[in-house]
């Protein structure tokens, strides 16, 4: 209901919201005896400032775009899956097995090996929690969580025992081969003597998960399985009546999901690290839950807020650099963030909103010419309708 | 003569919906001891402006009297205070609390629960004698059957001591039997002096028992009359603007060939209690074949069956091929073979409410070439399609980017319809086709439940209505506890003889013969 | 396996299982009014902290409780702030306080402490200490029963007896009592609620700061009550998390929650014990696959004998009455 | 521009290696009134991106305490010539890297011996962090000089978890604790940051003796707590802040023979050390220290004569 043009729904309610997550930070990083506007700078110079800050930014978002469309592919259809950590675990597994056992002739071909492997090692990962909810009913949300734990058993095994190499201490498989290095933003940007994106980890990965969001996009709400999804989503009654079987849509579901979260792993263990370190995922699998809601389930959605995520984890290693700020001090300041724009965001839209319902009245009589903006959300055309249920 | 003070009067109340406006300017007056009906398109404001009285929401102007003195309702506590109470169209239950439970919730005596529970239950005991409100204090709400849950909505609101009770489309979801007794409740709780607003869309239910009723609409109150003085033409017309043709217009079927062999159908549910035992009957094309029956009789199942999401045993043939029943995924495969389906209940099975209207318009068609080719869809064909189907079937507004739970209930219904209508079936199933659906598009509806019948389309109606069975079908069959009671020409029967077969008095000689 | 060790395995049992208990229990008083939670673990972390912090800084283990219970219900104030009053999504809230909790808890006791983040240990005086209840030593000669007594339900500190009596009382709240039958009311349809004229937003409120209250004592066990002694940043190590499974797999019931926890606490004081294994099987787990086992083993009783899970239906959906 | 810290993920508070490192800085700091730069890792990424802001800024040396950065900064060193680097916990083979590893395995065959010479019951307990090669090699040491001293002595080993919450899990490591007391363990060894806290405070309230770790931590629970294996990270960091830019590079082995692990003896454990048991340990130190004796590193064959994982 058009309580509120476009825009500002879009826009200018999640800005207000985060310039309030912004205030207070604000007051905590005061609190502690730093200038909370030379911290802003530095935090913004230090996550968009340079291509340097870009390399690192669109790292961790490519990370939390992955882990950000599992989860929001399993919210299409009322599926929560908290195993994104666990199946992006395994996807990394997937591609270890790959690249250090198969002979590749060509990154090209490495990656997308790699990537087959990482989709559907995560997918597999997801596949028996997904089975256990459609055959014997088991909730997902714990089968989920169980599986992230047996995932981080099984790759401390593997990595202490399997998969090592003999001598090292370090918790890791052996480098990968050079065959199966993918190019880093810093190969594919610099020319001659510019060299952008100096020492980034990242790397094409990132096109990867751009690509996902639009393949996701294109999924939900431009196939017919994507209309299946939804619709068991909304209604399971109404898709049951419509033939969609459940069952299916389950399965596919969480089979997608489990392999958008594992090819993660494409990014971050043979994108950046080139070897399968224990605990890769690093908690991303649980970002993709803040991301795929703030999001609101929509790629576009979660695209923006995994760089706003990517953003707040450069940002916050700048302000740790520049100004000794510990990390716990950027925990605070990403719970205000995700707290304001994702939990409190009706604090903001309350007052906005009845702001434009009082100019609304007062311009009542003239002829209405509309709201003069338009709607900056032209990658969401008017016919998607963006939110899950909520 | 002295004007008594109006039980209840409304000045002024206007409320919005963001953009919506759902109430303007109404005023409204309810003398005391009477039955006041209020009547109304869809969408009209009806149950908006009860919502206000009874405090749920809150009007933005207006003011409301209660027995003349002015009264601030900001909540339904306050209602409650004020004597009033009030039966929602959506029923406001604990779907697995007890009856006693949802009776004293939130007028419990005490902070334990024990005295308020034994107490409640010596109180409906009395209450079920003095109203003939019977209930089962212990049975679970979401087991028991519509007709009864709405008899512990209308319990709650005499255990709370209302005076002036509402009742918002009571009998929508009750079969007649059901219905004549709650106006036997109605004039009972009259006699007693209490006050009582009915809305309805039905009009033989105003003239029956209302003695004025208001009619609003677009969130206007348009006309006020005294029951007495008026007749449901002019009622019709003042609830929709124009003439509405109130009785069903068709000629007599030319059935064709069979379509539809339905052969020793059983049903077992899943807490093991037989459905349906042993249905048996053919349907043919050309031909309404009207399923009369209290509701809970085997109706719901017979129709989840032959529309493939509930599974049994039998044999059913269409046009001479077997049907697999052995699953409750096969929704497609009817639809594939020739079967459209308007669900019972549009809110949870035939609409997804938050899909927009051109996407519920290719709900189980999806799949269909007209709407894409190879997995990809084509929105535009989709989106087209849908503006056709809501154009030639008057939806309103005709917008297919609108989600379809910002439709009222009749132009929902329509939606559904136009999809189903619209797949040129050769058998319609269709349930309950206009419950809650006012009496224009009632109107539209059948019109074109008879043209597609006039095309040769076999048509298995399902109604708890009498009145809609006995107008639209032309064979009727009565099904009680999950059989066949009897058939009859429609032609040849009425409501009494239908009546008697659907309280289970076994079909007789004589009645066939009648 | 021996008598000795079942017994050692079913007092740890208990003790693993009370926090996890406690927080489930708060999840269900939360859940059950519509108010998905997932953090508990946040409101346990803060309240460890606090609790720890000032039975340290005061000498007394109840005062640390009590403001640990105070910290818990704040953060429980800023979830039904933002999912109650501002109708926000309760499961963006909860990760945000579990965010929260994490950072806040070692930013301040950096500042206070000055110990990395930690609370100085606790000496007898500021812990809860493990009460031996009556008759323990005197019945302990009876056959199978008196070691039971003694050993494995006797020998707790008070917490652990607070979060066993909470089932019951739980229960008696939620199914005995007035304000039990709104609590569920509004969590199944909070509409019908409502319209009795009773507050949906104050009973989830109430719903919300008992959950609050639950997790302030669970956090302030692991932290204050023997044999913790202390803080130690994220301590709670997920046990939020395997709470709230618990509460699905208890389906939303106080005692089933019991079992759940009493359960996953066995096949934890399971997961010490690879001596078991050896003895009874022959089998040397690897430790690390060893660590699978409580997860591995709950999803096999999820699937093998729990039936499907109903969460009450007005669950995770704020109420909103005009769309 | 001076030296620069940077510290592993679990944090300079660690309980462990990190803090160590952290109080050896910190002793630096305080001594020479002078400053450092620091940065605790959140996430792998960071690590070559802290190596490589330390080393552009011009710090030197930079030191970094953690396995886990051998790869990286074996990367990064040759691009830095001009820069020192440190690294505490494992070898990187370049010219400007100074790599300090300790044998854990030596100290802790020294507490091994201690605990067996201590522990009535003849069993003994090991509780690890996360199963993983540096914990092991920990483990077997301890295993082997508790069989040293007697060969019929039983070790229980366990670890805390899979996930890095395994080193913050007091709770879990008083269970553990518990669960070894009950299979007859009067001593139980801690390797697991955190967590250990709970193994120590565990030990203490049930009457049984408990070895710290890396750090000195005999004093939380004086005269419960029978030594602690100290492995002195801190003064390697300390040495090679108070080196600076100039710090010797290559490896540096902290072993029993130059004091870099050992176990610890003050007032706090006086009481429980007799004379005996103090002059068998310094015995097996000074064959160590010779070399006469070899205590086997797991690392080297990752297996272990006296335990199995
Ligand atoms: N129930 C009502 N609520 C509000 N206004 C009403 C109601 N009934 C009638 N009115 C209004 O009162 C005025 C008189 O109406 P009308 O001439 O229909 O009354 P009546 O039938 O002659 O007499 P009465 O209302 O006294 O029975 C009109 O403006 C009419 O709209
Ligand atoms: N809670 C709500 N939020 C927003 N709009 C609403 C809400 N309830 C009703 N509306 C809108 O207000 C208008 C009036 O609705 P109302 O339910 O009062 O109609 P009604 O006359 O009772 O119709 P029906 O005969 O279908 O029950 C409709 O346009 C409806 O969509
Ligand atoms: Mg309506
Ligand atoms: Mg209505």
């Amino acid at each position: 209901m058009d309580r509120m043009p476009r825009w500002a729904d879009l826009i200018l309610v999640p800005l207000i919201s985060i310039l309030l997550a912004g205030l207070i930070s604000g007051v905590v990083i005061l609190a502690i005896g730093e200038n909370p506007l030379r911290a802003l700078g530095i935090m913004v110079s230090g996550a968009v400032g340079s291509t340097y800050a870009w390399g690192y930014t669109l790292y961790y978002a490519t990370n939390f775009i992955f882990t950000g469309l599992a989860v929001a592919v399993a919210m299409h259809a009322r599926l929560f899956n908290i195993g994104a950590e666990g199946q992006a675990t395994w996807g990394g597994l997937g591609i270890a097995l790959v690249a250090l056992y198969l002979p590749w002739p060509h990154w090209t071909l490495a990656m997308l090996g790699s990537a087959v492997a990482a989709a559907l090692f995560g997918a597999a990962w997801a596949a028996i929690p997904a089975l256990l909810q459609a055959r014997r009913g088991s909730h997902i949300v714990i089968t989920t969580i169980m599986f992230n734990f047996i995932a981080a058993a099984l790759l401390n095994w593997l990595l202490v025992g399997p998969l090592k190499p003999a001598g090292t201490m370090e918790t890791a498989t052996a480098p990968f081969p050079p065959a199966t290095h993918i190019p880093s933003f810093r190969d594919m940007f610099s020319f001659g003597e510019t060299i952008l994106f100096r020492s980034t980890p990242a790397n094409i990965a990132f096109f990867v998960a751009v690509a996902a969001c639009v393949a996701v996009w294109w999924l939900i709400w431009r196939t017919r399985l994507g209309y299946e999804i939804r619709a068991f989503g909304h209604s399971e009654g109404a898709a049951r009546y419509a033939g969609i079987d459940a069952t299916r849509i389950i399965m596919v579901t969480m089979l997608i999901s489990g392999g958008l979260a594992g090819l993660m792993a494409v990014n971050n263990t043979l994108g950046y690290s080139e070897r399968l370190i224990l605990n890769a995922v690093e908690g991303a699998g649980f970002i993709g839950i803040a991301v795929a809601l703030m999001g609101r389930a929509h790629p576009f959605g979660v695209f923006l807020a995994s760089i706003l995520f990517g953003i707040l984890y450069q940002g916050g290693g700048e302000l740790q650099f520049a100004l000794g700020i510990p990390r716990e001090m950027i925990l605070v300041i990403q719970a205000l963030v995700i707290l304001f724009t994702g939990a409190l965001d009706n604090m903001v839209r309350m007052p906005v909103e009845m702001i434009f319902a009082e100019r609304r009245r007062a311009r009542a009589p003239i002829a209405a010419p509309g709201p003069a903006r338009s709607s900056p959300g032209h990658m969401t055309p008017p016919s998607d309708p963006g939110k899950p249920a909520e | 003569m002295p004007d008594p003070v109006p039980a209840i009067e409304l000045r002024g109340i206007s409320k919005a919906f963001g953009p919506v406006q759902a109430n303007k300017d109404i005023s409204l007056r309810v003398m005391p001891g009477t039955i006041h009906g209020i009547i109304g398109e869809n969408g009209a404001g009806k149950s908006t402006l009860m919502s206000i009285l009874y405090g749920f929401y809150r009007a933005d102007r207006g003011e409301i009297l209660i027995n003349g003195r002015p009264t601030a309702i900001p909540d339904s506590q306050a209602a409650i205070r004020a004597g009033i109470g009030m039966v929602f169209q959506h029923f406001k239950l604990v779907e697995n609390f007890t009856v006693l439970e949802n009776v004293i919730l939130g007028v419990e005596d005490g902070p334990l629960l024990r005295p308020s529970l034994a107490k409640a239950r010596a109180e409906l005991k009395a209450l079920a004698e003095e109203y003939e409100l019977e209930v089962d204090p212990d049975a679970i709400i979401e087991d028991i059957g519509v007709g009864l849950q709405q008899r512990v909505e209308i319990l709650k609101a005499l255990y709370r001591k209302a005076d002036i009770l509402i009742l918002d489309e009571p009998t929508g979801v009750l079969t007649p039997a059901e219905a004549d007794h709650l106006f036997r409740i109605l004039r009972n709780l009259q006699a007693q002096g209490k006050t009582i607003i009915l809305i309805t869309h039905k009009l033989r239910e105003i003239m029956e028992i209302t003695d004025r009723v208001s009619v609003m609409r677009r969130g206007e109150m348009v006309a006020h009359f005294r029951t007495a003085e008026t007749s449901p033409p002019e009622l019709a017309e003042a609830m929709v603007g124009r003439k509405v043709l109130l009785e069903v217009d068709k000629t007599p079927a030319r059935p064709g060939a069979p379509v539809l062999e339905v052969e020793n159908l059983r049903v077992v549910d899943a807490k093991g209690v037989e459905r349906l035992r042993g249905i048996s009957f053919r349907l043919h094309a050309g031909e309404i074949l009207g399923i009369a029956g209290v509701a809970g009789n085997g109706q719901s199942e017979l129709l989840e069956v032959l529309g493939g999401t509930m599974k049994a045993t039998g044999s059913v043939r269409l046009k001479g091929q077997a049907l697999d029943i052995s699953g409750n995924a096969l929704g497609r495969a009817r639809r594939d073979s020739g079967i459209a389906h308007v669900p019972e209940d549009r809110q949870t099975r035939g609409l997804i409410l938050d899909f927009a209207a051109w996407e519920n318009v290719a709900l189980g068609y999806h799949h269909r070439p007209a709407y894409g080719s190879g997995t990809r869809l084509d929105l535009a064909a989709m989106q087209a399609d849908a503006r056709d189907k809501m154009q030639r079937f008057d939806v309103r507004p005709p917008d297919p980017f609108l989600a379809a739970k910002s439709f009222s209930g009749g132009n929902q219904q329509k939606i559904v319809v136009a999809r189903e209508i619209e797949s040129a079936p050769d058998l319609l199933l269709i349930g309950q086709p206009t419950r809650g659906v006012d009496i224009g598009a009632i109107e539209f509806i059948h019109k074109q439940i008879v043209s597609l019948r006039d095309r040769g389309c076999a048509i298995l109606l399902v109604s708890v209505e009498l009145d809609e069975i006995l107008s639209l079908s032309d064979r009727i069959a009565v099904m009680f506890d999950g059989r066949i009671m009897g058939e009859r020409e429609a032609a040849r029967t009425d409501a009494r003889e239908l009546g008697l077969l659907m309280a289970g008095v076994a079909d007789t000689a004589a009645g066939r013969a009648a | 396996m021996d008598w000795t060790t079942i017994l050692l395995l079913l007092d740890s049992t208990l003790r693993t299982a009370s926090p996890l208990l406690l927080a489930c229990l708060a999840g269900l008083f939360s859940e059950r009014a519509g108010i998905f939670d997932i953090g508990l673990e946040g409101k346990m972390l803060v309240s460890a902290f606090l609790a720890a912090g000032f039975a340290y800084a005061t000498g007394s283990a109840w005062l640390g409780l009590l403001v640990g219970i105070a910290g818990a219900l704040l953060l429980s104030a800023v979830h039904g702030l933002a999912s109650i009053t501002f109708r926000g999504n309760q499961l963006i809230s909860g990760v945000a306080i579990n965010f929260l909790a994490a950072g806040l808890t070692v930013v301040i006791a950096e500042r206070w402490f000055r110990q990395g983040g930690r609370t100085p240990q606790l000496d007898s005086g500021s812990r809860f200490t493990e009460i031996t209840l009556p008759l323990a030593e005197t019945i302990r000669p009876v056959p199978v029963l008196g070691p039971i007594y003694a050993q494995v339900v006797s020998g707790h500190t008070i917490l652990v007896y607070a979060a066993l009596l909470a089932v019951p009382l739980s229960w008696w709240v939620l199914f005995r009592t007035r304000f039990g039958l709104r609590l569920r009311a509004v969590g199944e349809n909070p509409a019908a609620v409502d319209t009795a004229g009773v507050s949906v937003a104050r009973l989830r409120y109430a719903a919300v700061a008992i959950a609050g209250l639950l997790c302030g004592i669970a956090g302030a066990q692991l932290s204050t009550a023997e044999p913790a002694a202390g803080f130690v940043r994220d301590m709670t190590a997920g046990r939020g998390y395997i709470a709230l499974a618990a509460l699905i797999f208890a389906k939303w019931r106080p005692w089933a929650a019991l079992w759940a926890c009493l359960l996953f606490g066995f096949f934890q004081a399971l997961e010490a014990r690879p001596d078991i294994f050896v003895r009874l099987f022959d089998l040397r787990v690897p430790s690390a696959l060893l660590s699978a086992l409580p997860y591995v083993l709950t999803v096999i009783i999820l699937a093998g004998f729990v039936g499907r899970a109903i969460p009450p239906r007005a669950g995770g959906q704020p109420y909103v009455k005009e769309r | 521009e001076g030296p620069a810290v940077i510290f592993d993920l679990g944090g300079k508070f660690d309980k462990s290696f990190n803090e160590s490192a952290y109080n050896g800085a910190q002793r630096w700091a305080e001594e020479t009134g002078q400053s450092y730069a620091e940065f605790e890792l959140t996430a792998e990424a960071q690590r070559e991106q802290a190596i490589r802001r330390f080393a552009e800024q011009g710090y030197s040396p930079i030191i970094m305490v953690g396995f886990m950065s051998a790869t990286p900064l074996s990367q990064i060193a040759p691009e830095y010539p001009e820069t020192k680097f440190v690294i505490v916990d494992a070898v990187v083979d370049a010219p400007n890297v100074r790599s300090v590893v300790f044998n854990e395995h030596e100290g802790s065959y020294l507490v091994g011996m201690l605990a067996a010479m201590a522990s009535e019951s003849g069993t003994v307990g090991f509780i690890g962090g996360m199963d993983i090669p540096l914990i092991r090699k920990f483990a077997c040491g301890y295993a082997q000089g508790v069989k040293a001293v007697n060969p019929d002595a039983t070790i229980i080993a366990n670890f805390t978890g899979t996930t890095p919450a395994a080193w913050n899990d007091p709770a879990r490591g008083s269970e553990l604790t518990l669960a070894q007391i009950g299979q007859g363990a009067d001593v139980v060894y801690a390797a697991a940051g955190g967590t250990g806290v709970g193994v120590l405070q565990t030990a203490a309230d049930n009457d049984i003796l408990s070895i710290g770790v890396d750090s000195n931590q005999n004093y939380l629970h004086p005269g419960e707590v029978l030594t602690s294996m100290v492995k002195r990270v801190d003064n390697a960091v300390y040495e090679a802040m108070a080196a600076g830019a100039d710090v010797e590079t290559g490896v540096v082995v902290m072993g029993v023979a130059n004091d870099g692990v050992g176990y610890a003896l003050d007032e706090h454990n006086a009481s429980l050390i007799t004379e005996e048991m103090k002059a068998a340990v310094d015995a097996a130190a000074a064959q160590i220290a010779s070399g006469e004796l070899v205590v086997h590193d797991y690392m080297t064959d990752e297996t272990c004569p006296a335990l199995t994982f």
